[in-house]
């Protein structure tokens, strides 16, 4: 992991606000990272916390408020002529998190899964795009069956499979996939990560992987992020954050993993974050974004720095 | 929001000076004068009449000299009914026509929307095949004809309802079912088929699951969901339907503000034709504004002036 | 159905009206009409319109007013004197002549309303109508003074009238509104008195308007101060405009019209023959003519022989009694037979397909073609309008039976027809004429000069002279053999194909009487009662 | 418990050929719209419907010995009866023989009218309510402009620029026929504009006119049936108006609006003559109702049976 | 115990055009008093399927419910009406449906759509009905309740709609909750404090719920009994101890298998081979042996019937017919049984 790597995709600031004045909506609010190629960062967070928002911002769904997002060396929100624009969204692509309102009603699932091999002409032949759509069908738990079926005539976990076979249809390098797979039941998790992990293994795709089932984000992903209203409370290496949580979201969120075994849930006993009394805590101090090791970033104090340095140093 | 409203004022204001210049520069282009009659006039008549009314200016010092009194609200007077001015037509008729458009556009919003609630409700059973025929005549009769057999049945025939004029309530019965008749039909099948779609939406199910009953789930849910398409009708509905019909003022014999937009126009009455286009159009643009704010609170997604993907 | 001198059983009981009741049944005196549309103007001076002439007829009384053998009859005129050469005429206004408000009807107020209606700086689009005092058209071009105008005040009550050239019909011309007066007095004060009802419209006709709402409603009532009030008997006249036939003859049959068509309104032609057949249906012939112009300088209509050819071919009387069914007269000449009563004869013989093929085919060998095939496409223009219309489809057929020619139909709004007929870009286009005055002149004089309103670019110059001649005639015989003469010639050279004579065609509440009709079918009101 | 053979519980494993089925033959969308769109049996009687009317357009007018033109006077404003079966109109034609050449016209000027306000209004709305902003802004500027300039004198100068006949007439419906159905998807587009499935197809790099095609329109398809079943009966009237001021067809070319609008006075006496326009325009727009429904119906796949 | 719902026999099927899709083909569980089922299951097993039934929601065309009872009290809701299982709905069985986006009306404040059940059933202020839905969002985690309250759903993220959802269901006390999937889209934390929240809720007020999940974790927190069905039946039922310390089924097995936990992470997960059974052409035999390692030729030509192991515990597999031969549950699934049973015992 120490290794220098190719970065992929550069978080600069990214801010994303919604409505004005008094509404106003901090959805994301200043964050930065890098995405290396080939890798998997798993985003975690409380829910609202802004994950799919930032997902969101970075392909360009949203305009970005403030920030940059560069991918590949260039900015995805600077100007583009339709080609480029056409060539970013093959690069990059997105697994939607609602299964529901991201299938268009009135299209049957084979044309919803080739949208994008029509749209960037993969197909020679409409055999060749049906044999497409089977294979993409195939590889994420599916029946051909169901090609010619209506999104309506499928139950929530299928849906989010033919979701992430459109994503997977245009063969991107680097898909951010939100939630991809919380709405499935663990055997077909199991396929779809396994998958994925394949893909990477193949293609050498890059995953900004959005998700909160804490054991799937650590089992799938290299590096994970913590993010809390807005922003980003802690990143470092899956094991590191594990080993070693520093911030306490980060331990309170590990706490909480539910594990399937009954007596084991009777008897556990949560950690409980609050983010007023760690305000009391910090006294005011606006807190930083800091290399607490290398590669473990946390978002703390001054006075919390020199106590996490410790705390990694043991 | 008023930020947004400001600038559509703006954009209205820039509209109307285009369809004034529009209207005005086709109204001379067009053939005859306001002074044309079966008897052809002699030419030194024709020239004391052009003076009179200021056509002998060059057309730009008339068409600035009209602009700047439209933006005073003034229209100036008729060419044809001496000593009126198209201020007094407008005043004179408006009330008039507005009285039998509110009558209308109610009669049409109300049992537009009932019926094709109704058969939404009820698709594909005799109620909506019922409806359906109901509607169909109503599309496929137009209000001339409408309004002829009305009155032949019901006034004539039946004696009901009064033959023609415009006096008592009685009197408005007709001339509103006539003008409603059409847009009624249409927005019973506009709901119909909106209806039809928001009905599969899920969130209709879980209305459902909160035990409320059909008309519960229809007047909080289902409507509102599918009020956009007559929403968007009703724009352009509600500005005609206020300023009259001609052929409607015309069969029941209603001293409205409609026949002035066909006969000031086979008249040439220039003032009058510049005039009630002008009316109109304010209230054409208005009554869109409003439609386009309506959108935004039918659908709190809608965004007032947003742009593609934001 | 006369009430007698019995008690109508309940009249009055459960009212709470002051009055008693008559013990007599009271026929009401109410007329009611339709005047279909809100009228131009009731400013007699500025009035370009029959709508506002049938209300001004009822409202204001002229020098003379047409009685109901269709003469001029002095009016506002107790004494009326012509000089010699006819030139001149002097009127004496009658002592009892006044306004609704009480003054005094003066030779001012004449004065006053025709050199108003002359000064080119007024609105006055039938100015023109005036043009035969002296110095008329001049001062209304600009060129004198209106001062200059030949009408003069001599004292209160003596007007004086010159005239351009001895005018036959002159009586006739002041019983027409736009030689009515006007209440110098308060017209010189208040420059709008004639947009209302109220304190500053008076009139000096046997009603005075009580009630204008615009649009929709005209309320008349006599005039108490009308010197002969005693004749006028209704007690109530309202107008209505209702743009629409079936409308009025609806409105008729239910009770709220006493009166539906022509002059006021008009019926819809396919209520006629039922109307007709239950005895309903009152029709007179009255001074106007339908027909067809030809371009008598594009072909084919350039050639006499074609042109009569086509007019003869029409089969009239079918016409008439099949399409438009109110009674009209087939035209077979210019002036209608309230002027010359033998033209209900005609020149020519209806229908004479005969002569028509034979005329036709000297045409076309005068013009060069071998066959109907040769001659140009021929289009038949008219106005935009149902009956015309319908007319035009029936003649089409005619002419495709009757001479195997095909006609192509062309219509066009209004103005923009009469806008093609003035530039020529037409070769057979309808029109009508109704008379202004119960003169041959009248219709005659449309085609003595080029330009104006002789759209059909025909010429004659015998035509002209006689029409000419005729204006000096003292004698109404020669006058009158002048002006057949120049009819002949006309008829003769056909740059018109005249279709029809226009009659009135209405109904009527059975117990009107008293109505007045002219010739040129004004309705008056002034002796009109119920019985 | 009945008793099952020993051999019945030998191990097979996975067993990954009978999970392998084949695969029923890819429907199109078309095809299964189709296939939803026949069992509509209303629906069906209106393909009838048109077929019929269709038919009698071509071989009616054959059907008499009369002619749409000739007039027969003597025998004008004649109730049907055994030698005419629709009865005659004012100058002794037969409504018949009318009526079905009077089909051809307005069948094509419907259909033409409402294909071409389909085309312009949906794409003009579409674009208008997708692109949003200034472009919308504008775009509906315009629209509103040409809808407010009196519509009479636009025909007028029409009549004066151009030769009246069938194209002019075209034109002239065309010039406002579009707006209302513009407005209508305009604000339907508005609304799905947001909706999820839309932003997943741009993130796949769908152009506009993609998004336009395979996800807006489709699901605007409702209020666009909708919308054209008014036009048809519009642009019949309209039709009748046009040729009424000259602009159109020439008398005495029949037409079912210009019948119909011809008949009006005569209701009360003839009323025949309105009666069997006034018919065959109601049971054509029935028609194209009930086939406007099925087509809605077949569309929606959620409503499939 | 007492039952409050039992559901017997149950079939129901949806006629498209590809043909009949039997998403249920014959479900019998029953949910006590106080007690939470939890059923859990293949995506596309049916359990939605299951739970709309339950309140008549399926839509009918294309749905059908073709069979069986679904006795509630002792009354049976397949035969009522229309407008009595409208007293039913909301205010003796709400539903928290499995996806809050589409199921939220996009055109209605959050609050109105919270309060509305509480004013059709419970008889209510408005100003009551109103604080009433303040306290939910509170309670399920929403900050800053009272601005959001006047919010819309698409103004919320995922997991807030989620939650707004369950607001909806909890707003009018109903005796059962049927909780589809609930916190799916929700973080450990505030999922963790869902939970606990219908726990507490329970405990109050007696309420029974049925609990569908796919997360085994959740299961085990949260049930009583629970119920794994694959394609269109329930296969195994028991307690929570029964099915996770003595599971029978080797689909449950393979449940359990390819779950990861912290400390999977090399090597891929152990997922369940081929793909779940398409419904319209149901397999003859049992529907999960394509994909069973176990398969045996039994399983291809008849439907296990269940067997019962314990008086809690019944499991619908041939593998417990005295005939067939004994195996094993996977490696992974004792390891992992084992390693809890110490985890536990550390504690
Ligand atoms: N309207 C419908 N038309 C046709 N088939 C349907 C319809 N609704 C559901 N199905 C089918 O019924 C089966 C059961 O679906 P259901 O929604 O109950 O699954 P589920 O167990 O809830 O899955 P998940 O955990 O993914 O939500 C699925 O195979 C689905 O394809
Ligand atoms: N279109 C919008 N308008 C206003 N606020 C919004 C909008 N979209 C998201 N938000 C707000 O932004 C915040 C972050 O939302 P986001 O969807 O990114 O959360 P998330 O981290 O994905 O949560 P979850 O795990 O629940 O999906 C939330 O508070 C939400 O209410
Ligand atoms: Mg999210
Ligand atoms: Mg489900």
């Amino acid at each position: 992991m120490a290794q220098k790597q190719e970065v992929l995709l550069e978080i600069k600031n990214l801010k994303q606000h919604f409505g004005k004045g008094d509404g106003i909506v901090k959805a994301v609010d200043g964050i930065s990272f890098d995405i290396y190629r080939g890798e998997t960062l798993g985003l975690v967070g409380e829910s609202g916390c802004g994950k799919s928002t930032t997902g969101r911002t970075i392909i360009r769904l949203y305009n970005a408020t403030d920030g940059q997002v560069i991918f590949d060396g260039e900015d995805v929100h600077g100007k583009k002529s339709k080609a480029e624009l056409k060539k970013f969204n093959r690069k990059m692509q997105m697994i939607f998190q609602d299964p529901y309102a991201s299938l268009n009603p009135r299209m049957t699932v084979a044309d919803i899964i080739a949208e994008g091999i029509d749209i960037h002409g993969l197909a020679s032949s409409k055999s060749e795009r049906m044999k497409r759509v089977y294979e993409l069908l195939e590889t994420v738990g599916l029946n051909r069956e169901h090609a010619n079926r209506y999104p309506h005539e499928f139950s929530g976990g299928q849906r989010q499979r033919i979701g992430i076979a459109r994503a997977l249809a245009v063969d991107p390098e680097f898909i951010i996939a939100d939630e991809p797979i919380s709405a499935l039941d663990v055997s077909i998790q199991a396929q779809v990560v396994n998958l994925m992990q394949k893909l990477q293994e193949d293609k050498g795709l890059t995953y900004l992987f959005i998700a909160h089932d804490l054991s799937m984000v650590k089992y799938i992903s290299d590096r994970i992020g913590v993010m809390y209203f807005g922003k980003l409370v802690e990143l470092t290496t899956s094991e590191q954050l594990y080993k070693n949580p520093l911030h306490p979201y980060t331990k309170s969120l590990l706490s909480a993993i539910p594990l399937p075994d009954p007596d084991y849930e009777r008897n556990r006993i949560r950690e409980v974050y609050d983010l007023e009394e760690h305000k009391k805590l910090m006294n005011g101090e606006e807190p930083e974004f800091r290399e607490v090791s290398p590669g473990h970033w946390v978002s703390c104090t001054k006075a919390e720095f020199e106590e996490y340095k410790k705390q990694v140093k043991n | 929001m008023f930020k947004y409203i400001a600038k559509r004022l703006l954009y209205m204001l820039f509209t109307l000076w285009l369809i004034v210049t529009v209207t005005f520069f086709l109204m001379r282009a067009a053939p005859g004068s306001p002074f044309t009659g079966e008897k052809e006039l002699p030419p030194a008549i024709q020239a004391n009449l052009e003076a009179y009314y200021g056509l002998d200016k060059p057309w730009y010092m008339q068409y600035v000299d009209y602009v700047v009194s439209v933006a005073k609200w003034d229209f100036g007077p008729s060419f044809k009914y001496k000593g009126q001015s198209v201020n007094d037509l407008i005043n004179d008729g408006f009330p008039v026509s507005f009285m039998l458009g509110m009558e209308a556009i109610f009669l049409a919003l109300a049992f537009g929307v009932l019926l094709g609630v109704i058969a939404a409700l009820r698709h594909n059973k005799w109620q909506d095949y019922t409806a359906m025929i109901i509607a169909v005549l109503g599309i496929s009769v137009p209000s001339f004809i409408m309004a002829s057999a009305l009155q032949y049945f019901l006034a004539i025939k039946l004696q009901i309802f009064p033959v023609a004029r415009f006096d008592t309530f009685m009197h408005t019965v007709l001339p509103a079912l006539a003008l409603a008749s059409t847009p009624m039909a249409f927005i019973a099948r506009l709901t119909r088929s909106s209806m039809l779609e928001v009905i599969n939406n899920d969130y209709i199910k879980t209305a459902k699951s909160k035990g409320l009953n059909a008309r519960e789930i229809t007047i909080r849910h289902t409507l509102r969901n599918a009020m956009m398409p007559v929403v968007s009708y009703m724009g352009p509905l509600v500005s005609g339907i206020l300023t009259g019909s001609f052929v409607i003022e015309k069969i029941f014999g209603i001293p409205g503000l409609g026949m002035h937009f066909v006969t000031s126009i086979s008249n040439r009455d220039y003032s009058v034709i510049m005039g009630v286009t002008v009316f109109f159009s304010v209230l054409l643009l208005v009554s869109i504004l409003l439609v386009d704010i309506a959108y935004s609170l039918i659908d709190p997604r809608i965004k007032l002036a947003d742009k593609k993907g934001e | 159905t006369g009430g007698g001198n019995e008690a109508t059983p309940g009249a009055g009981e459960g009212t709470d009206e002051g009055t008693t009741e008559p013990t007599t049944e009271a026929v009401e005196q109410v007329f009611r009409a339709n005047i279909t549309s809100e009228p131009f103007s009731l400013n007699p001076s500025l009035a370009n319109d029959s709508t506002s002439g049938n209300v001004l007829l009822q409202t204001f009384e002229g020098l003379t007013r047409i009685d109901e053998s269709g003469k001029p009859q002095p009016a506002m005129a107790s004494e009326i004197k012509t000089s010699e050469d006819l030139k001149t005429y002097t009127f004496t206004i009658r002592d009892d002549a006044k306004w609704s408000n009480g003054d005094p009807v003066t030779a001012n107020d004449f004065e006053f309303a025709w050199k108003w209606a002359l000064d080119p700086a007024n609105d006055a689009q039938y100015a023109y109508q005036l043009y035969y005092l002296k110095n008329a058209a001049q001062a209304n071009a600009g060129e004198v003074s209106t001062d200059e105008v030949g009408v003069t005040a001599v004292d209160e009550k003596t007007l004086q009238v010159e005239l351009e050239n001895p005018t036959p019909y002159i009586l006739e011309l002041t019983a027409f509104y736009t030689y009515f007066p006007v209440n110098s007095k308060i017209a010189k004060e208040n420059d709008k008195w004639y947009t209302d009802a109220g304190e500053l419209y008076t009139s000096n006709g046997p009603f005075k308007m009580t009630e204008w709402s615009h649009n929709d409603t005209i309320v008349l009532e006599p005039n108490e101060n009308y010197w002969d009030k005693d004749t006028v008997k209704l007690e109530r006249i309202e107008f209505s405009m209702i743009n629409d036939e079936n409308t009025e003859l609806n409105m008729f049959k239910s009770g709220q019209l006493t009166w539906a068509g022509d002059n006021f309104g008009s019926l819809p032609s396919e209520a006629v023959p039922s109307l007709e057949k239950e005895g309903k249906l009152n029709i007179k012939p009255t001074a106007g003519t339908y027909w067809y112009k030809f371009h008598t300088e594009k072909e084919p209509f350039n050639n006499a022989n074609i042109r009569k050819a086509f007019s003869y071919a029409i089969d009239r009387e079918a016409l008439v009694k099949s399409v438009t069914k109110t009674g009209e007269i087939p035209a077979m000449a210019a002036v209608p037979p309230s002027m010359f009563p033998e033209n209900e004869q005609g020149y020519f013989k209806d229908n004479d397909i005969e002569t028509a093929k034979e005329l036709l085919q000297k045409g076309m060998e005068e013009l060069g073609y071998s066959s109907v095939e040769d001659m140009p496409e021929i289009k038949l223009s008219y106005n935009t309008s149902e009956s015309h219309q319908k007319i035009a489809q029936a003649v089409q057929d005619m002419w495709k039976n009757n001479l195997g020619v095909n006609v192509e139909l062309e219509n066009a709004e209004w103005a923009v027809y009469i806008e093609k007929l003035h530039q020529g870009d037409y070769q057979i286009g309808r029109m009508g004429w109704l008379g202004d005055f119960n003169d041959p002149m009248n219709f005659l004089e449309l085609y003595k000069e080029l330009g104006g309103n002789n759209d059909t670019r025909w010429h004659d110059d015998e035509f002209a002279s006689l029409l000419e001649q005729s204006q000096t005639e003292t004698d109404p015989e020669k006058r009158t053999a002048m002006l057949k003469q120049a009819e002949e010639i006309f008829i003769d050279a056909m740059p018109v194909a005249p279709i029809y004579f226009y009659t009135n065609a209405w109904v009527q509440e059975d117990n009107l009487k008293g109505i007045v009709m002219s010739g040129l079918g004004d309705v008056q009101l002034k002796w009109a009662h119920f019985e | 418990m009945e008793q099952i053979s020993k051999e019945m519980f030998e191990k097979v494993g996975v067993n990954t050929s009978e999970s392998e089925k084949i695969s029923r033959p890819s429907i199109s969308f078309w095809k299964d719209v189709w296939m939803r769109f026949k069992q509509n049996k209303l629906a069906m009687t209106g393909v009838v419907l048109i077929f019929l009317i269709g038919v009698m357009a071509i071989i009616g007018p054959y059907l008499t010995p009369y002619d749409y033109a000739t007039n027969d006077l003597i025998n004008a404003d004649q109730p049907p009866s055994a030698e005419h079966w629709f009865g005659t109109d004012d100058l002794g034609r037969d409504v018949f023989t009318r009526l079905w050449e009077g089909a051809r016209i307005s069948l094509f000027i419907g259909l033409a009218a409402a294909a071409i306000d389909l085309v312009i209004g949906v794409i003009w709305g579409g674009l208008s309510g997708f692109i949003g902003g200034r472009t919308d802004e504008i775009m509906m500027r315009i629209a509103d402009i040409l809808w407010a300039v009196p519509y009479l004198l636009l025909v007028i100068l029409l009549m004066v620029v151009f030769e009246p006949g069938l194209a002019t007439m075209i034109v002239a419906m065309t010039i406002t026929g579009w707006i209302n159905m513009a407005r209508i998807i305009r604000g339907q587009v508005l609304q799905l504009k947001h909706q999820e499935y839309v932003m997943a197809s741009q993130t796949l790099g769908a152009n506009t006119s993609r998004v336009m095609r395979k996800h807006l329109i489709p699901n605007t398809m409702g209020p666009i049936l909708i919308t054209m079943t008014l036009t048809i009966p519009g642009a019949i009237f309209t039709e009748a108006f046009l040729s009424y001021l000259g602009l159109g067809i020439p008398a005495p070319l029949a037409s079912w609006g210009t019948m119909a609008s011809d008949g009006v006075p005569a209701l009360q006496y003839y009323p025949w003559r309105l009666f069997f326009p006034a018919t065959f325009i109601c049971l054509t727009i029935f028609a194209f109702n009930v086939i406007g429904d099925g087509l809605r119906d077949a569309l929606d796949p959620r409503l499939r049976k | 115990m007492e039952k409050i719902i039992e559901v017997k026999d149950l079939k129901v099927s949806f006629h498209t055009f590809a043909g009949e899709v039997q998403a249920v083909r014959g479900v019998n569980f029953h949910v006590n008093k106080g007690e939470t089922l939890a059923i859990v299951g293949e995506s596309g097993s049916g359990k939605s399927v299951t739970t709309q039934s339950i309140m008549r929601l399926i839509p009918m065309p294309p749905g059908e419910i073709k069979e069986g009872q679904i006795l509630f009290q002792g009354e049976d809701l397949v035969k009522k009406t229309d407008r009595e299982m409208e007293k039913v709905r909301g205010k003796d069985i709400s539903v928290i449906f499995q996806d809050a986006m589409t199921s939220l009306n996009p055109t209605m404040k959050i609050g109105r759509q919270i309060t509305e059940s509480m004013l059709k059933h419970n008889n209510v202020s408005k100003a009551d009905a109103h604080n009433r839905a303040i306290e939910l969002l509170e309670l399920v985690g929403i900050p800053r309740p009272e601005k959001r309250i006047n919010q819309y759903p698409h103004e919320f993220s995922g997991g807030m709609r989620q939650r707004a959802m369950i607001a909806v269901a909890l707003a009018s006390d109903p005796k059962l909750l049927i909780a589809d999937e609930p916190t799916t889209a929700l973080d450990v934390t505030i999922q963790a404090q869902i939970l606990e929240l219908l726990k507490d809720i329970q405990k109050k007020t007696g309420t029974s719920i049925i609990f569908i999940t796919h997360d085994l974790g959740v299961v085990a927190n949260v049930a009583d009994r629970v119920a794994v069905m694959y394609g269109g039946k329930v296969v195994e039922t028991g307690t929570v101890d029964d099915v996770f310390y003595n599971p029978q089924h080797p689909y449950t097995w393979g449940l359990l298998a390819s779950m990861p936990d912290l400390d999977t992470d090399q090597g891929m997960l152990q997922a369940i081979p081929g793909s779940p059974p398409d419904l319209t052409n149901p397999p003859k035999g049992d529907a999960f042996a394509a994909r069973n390692p176990y398969a045996m030729k039994i399983d291809f030509e008849q439907q296990p019937p269940m067997f019962k192991i314990s008086d809690t515990h019944y499991a619908a597999t041939w593998l417990l017919h005295e005939n067939a031969p004994k195996v094993e549950p996977p490696e992974i699934v004792k390891r992992r049984m084992k390693q809890y049973k110490t985890k536990a015992g550390e504690r």
